[in-house]
């Protein structure tokens, strides 16, 4: 079934979309936050640069932390950024 | 008892080791990181996940508090916009013993640096801006505890 | 920069502290020892060897200053008559990376508990005095940085 | 050549000597802390009792740390103490 999710960026990410959030509609077949990230790819060559290599990339689905293969289930928030650089 | 304090307000080193030690035990850790000085940083600029922050360092701390017998785990962390010398991060952890409270600070830095979602980008005096990167040491120094 | 107190006086952590941070480097590692409650201890009385004390700290400094990479140590230490919740021991170190100033401090309290001359006697409520033996655990905590 | 050396005590060696300090005179042939443990042990039955056991004490030869073997050479003072216990 079809359905939106609301998609955070944060850091490099934000500021190279321009973008704090997004909600987009995704199809049955999205189902784990690669398929989210093909989905992104598509839109424009900006998304496909920024989200091609997953390797410097995190997600977290509704605030824990996932990877590329974890399913997207019920999640309402998935949350795509660099790795984190606190502390 | 665990406290998580995240915000652009900065924080008493004496004041939150007082109220760790007020909670029993006589043994009090404490680490403060700083905005370093390299001779050309103008500021630095921490964002974070406001949904996800609090969460992740609640979670932090309950993995502390079931590794070593602790009385208090406190961490601040601040966010927004910062200068050299400025603070960033507090932790203060209070145990019956030493061992258990100074393992136990390090093991809440090294898992700040690696899993809380906070992000730093350094201004240079010449104005260019550039995100801080994730360090390999940190990584290393953080999965050390799973072993 | 090394700083070695010792005397009655009681010490202010964030004081001590903000004096190392003022030393630069942006990592800067405290502990706060205390006279532990465990239910009927009434005072708790610090002797040292005055003539030895000042050199036996400084030269635990020093082994410090010499091993890690630090912008400055300090270390206070009180002698004399205590009672439940006071302090008796601080050590700050301060440096570039969390891991030589945490790693220091550690070293410096293990250190401190084998190797410095001052002796800890117990009054208990009921009047009872004794004088407190050495650990085996700090034995081994303070040999393992030799390895 | 006969000469003398300060002797200091701390914690519970001091105060079953009832003891800060003294003076003792010592032989051509005290040479270690062990024979000056000797002589201190010649004293009487306390100070036998005291300085019998040297796994339970430890010595400073002018403020550094000595073993009962050490030579106490030009040393003024040597320190006799239990294991120490501060931090």
């Amino acid at each position: 079934m079809d359905r939106s999710i609301k998609i955070v960026y944060f850091a490099w990410v934000r500021e190279r979309l321009g973008l704090e959030e997004e909600n987009i509609a995704i199809g049955g077949g999205v189902k784990t936050i690669s398929d989210v990230l093909d989905v992104l790819k598509n839109r424009s060559d900006t998304y496909a640069d920024i989200f091609s290599d997953v390797e410097k990339l995190r997600f977290a689905l509704d605030q824990d932390y996932g990877l590329p293969a974890s399913e997207i289930g019920a999640a309402q928030e998935l949350a795509i950024f660099p790795p984190v650089t606190g502390g | 008892m665990i406290r998580v304090e995240v915000g652009p307000a900065d924080f008493d080193i004496g004041a939150e080791s007082a109220k760790v030690a007020g909670q029993g035990g006589g043994a009090i850790s404490s680490f403060v990181g700083q905005v370093r000085d390299d001779g050309n940083l103008e500021t630095l600029e921490l964002e974070h996940y406001p949904a996800m922050t609090q969460k992740a360092l609640l979670e932090i701390a309950e993995t502390a508090r079931s590794k070593w017998s602790l009385h208090a785990i406190t961490i601040v962390h601040r966010v927004g916009k910062l200068t050299v010398g400025d603070n960033i991060v507090l932790v203060v952890t209070g145990s019956d013993h030493r061992e258990a409270a100074i393992e136990s600070c390090s093991f809440i830095m090294d898992r700040l640096k690696t899993v809380a979602p906070f992000w730093k980008k350094e201004t240079r005096i010449d104005g260019k801006t550039k995100w801080i990167e994730e360090r390999a040491s940190d990584v290393e120094a953080s999965e050390k505890w799973n072993a």
